[in-house]
């Protein structure tokens, strides 16, 4: 499956990019595909990151699907 | 009559304070945040910002503060919610954040706008990156822990 | 960099929030109160108020809202407080007090702002009169005891 | 001696006025003046009164001098 990986703050220095489309195994986990970046992304593995599919925060255990907009990024500093 | 928005312009906090003004109200508390010139680093030292630079994930951002509203709704007794955050660069001194809350109790209004601003700072998809005289970083959040949507939900849910 | 002003003339709530920006600061707290239309009466009926007079003891005031200052620096750690009053007749939704503080943490800002306030309510020599379509009365202040300077002083200085 | 009363809110009203002279007894204090101006005025009498010496909130005992400023009022309501 197709799913939009986007990256912001820290995450995109890290990840050398703010948005790629990655070929999935069918009911990959949010929580495995973030470890699955870390162990290509030496910069990331020192993150603690955070994540949202569809733009909702979601548990590690949320199944991917085809489609997902899955967004990964450090502790929010706004405001 | 609650609102929430993003823009790249400078913010005038009296036109989002003003903007709420209920006829059952006679207060309303606003948070005015904005880029400070001298950081403590996690080392100790005092470093001075030239400016800064904020980024969103839009449409996340705008359903996080959705929700922030909601809550807020679900634990204080308010009559009117205002936030508007700026994006992209800001000079020191320049208001990032404005959060308006008019209530019939001014307890109320207190309480709920310092909730406001310690929840957005850990739920809503922004960062702030700072640009020294030699260098740029982002901006840790206060809080690191993953924000899960039982979380916010059972909050409001539970009153 | 305190400041405490009484004016005729309509507050605008930004131009007192953002006179004090102060460099170590990242949060100004402000406090916009407002003429209310619609006010619970004591007998538990609604009255509607058509506009208000403000009448302050003016030097009185001014000795006051300085005490009051000092007070409040004594109790928190702010970097700026700003305190703006208005007096005369003033239209339901004109803001008749705004009170701002800047503080390195906002937790503290906001707790002076809302002691500010709430002393200011108490000490300060102002009488609302609320003017109603058939009628008019003088506004009871919330709290009726005396207030003695003794009480004020041991409060700053204790600390 | 000689001093100079002002009064605000509704005290005004429940004075008739919003300054008198008047020529007291040496040594009076701020509380008797408060005293006898409520047996004076009887809208004054049911009234909560706070005063005020030269500006300056005072305790009852207080004895006023020649050419003091009493100030008396009801509960003020700023804000």
């Amino acid at each position: 499956m197709i799913v939009r990986i986007l990256f912001f703050g820290a995450a995109a220095d890290f990840a050398g990019s703010r948005e790629v489309e990655v070929e999935l195994a069918e009911g990959l986990t949010a929580g495995e595909l973030v470890e699955s970046l870390k162990s290509k992304h030496s910069g990331l593995a020192a993150q603690k990151l955070l994540f949202a599919v569809n733009q909702e925060y979601v548990a590690a255990s949320t199944p991917l699907e085809p489609g997902s907009e899955v967004a990964i990024f450090t502790a929010v500093s706004g405001g | 009559m609650d609102f929430y928005e993003l823009t790249t312009a400078p913010i005038d906090i009296a036109s989002v304070a003003r903007r709420i003004v209920p006829p059952e109200c006679g207060a309303t508390v606003t948070l005015d945040g904005y880029a400070r010139r001298f950081t403590k680093q996690p080392d100790g030292t005092v470093r001075e910002t030239e400016y800064l630079v904020y980024e969103a994930y839009e449409p996340m951002t705008l359903k996080e503060m959705a929700k922030l509203i909601e809550r807020a709704r679900a634990e204080f007794v308010v009559s009117a919610i205002g936030i508007v955050h700026r994006l992209g660069r800001l000079e020191i001194g320049d208001t990032s954040v404005v959060i308006s809350v008019a209530a019939p109790h001014r307890r109320a209004a207190f309480a709920a706008c310092e909730w406001l601003i310690k929840e957005l700072k850990r739920t809503v998809p922004i960062w702030k990156k700072e640009v020294y005289a030699d260098g740029e970083s982002w901006v840790d959040g206060d809080v690191a822990e993953p924000v899960l949507p039982r979380e916010q939900i059972a909050f409001s849910e539970e009153r």
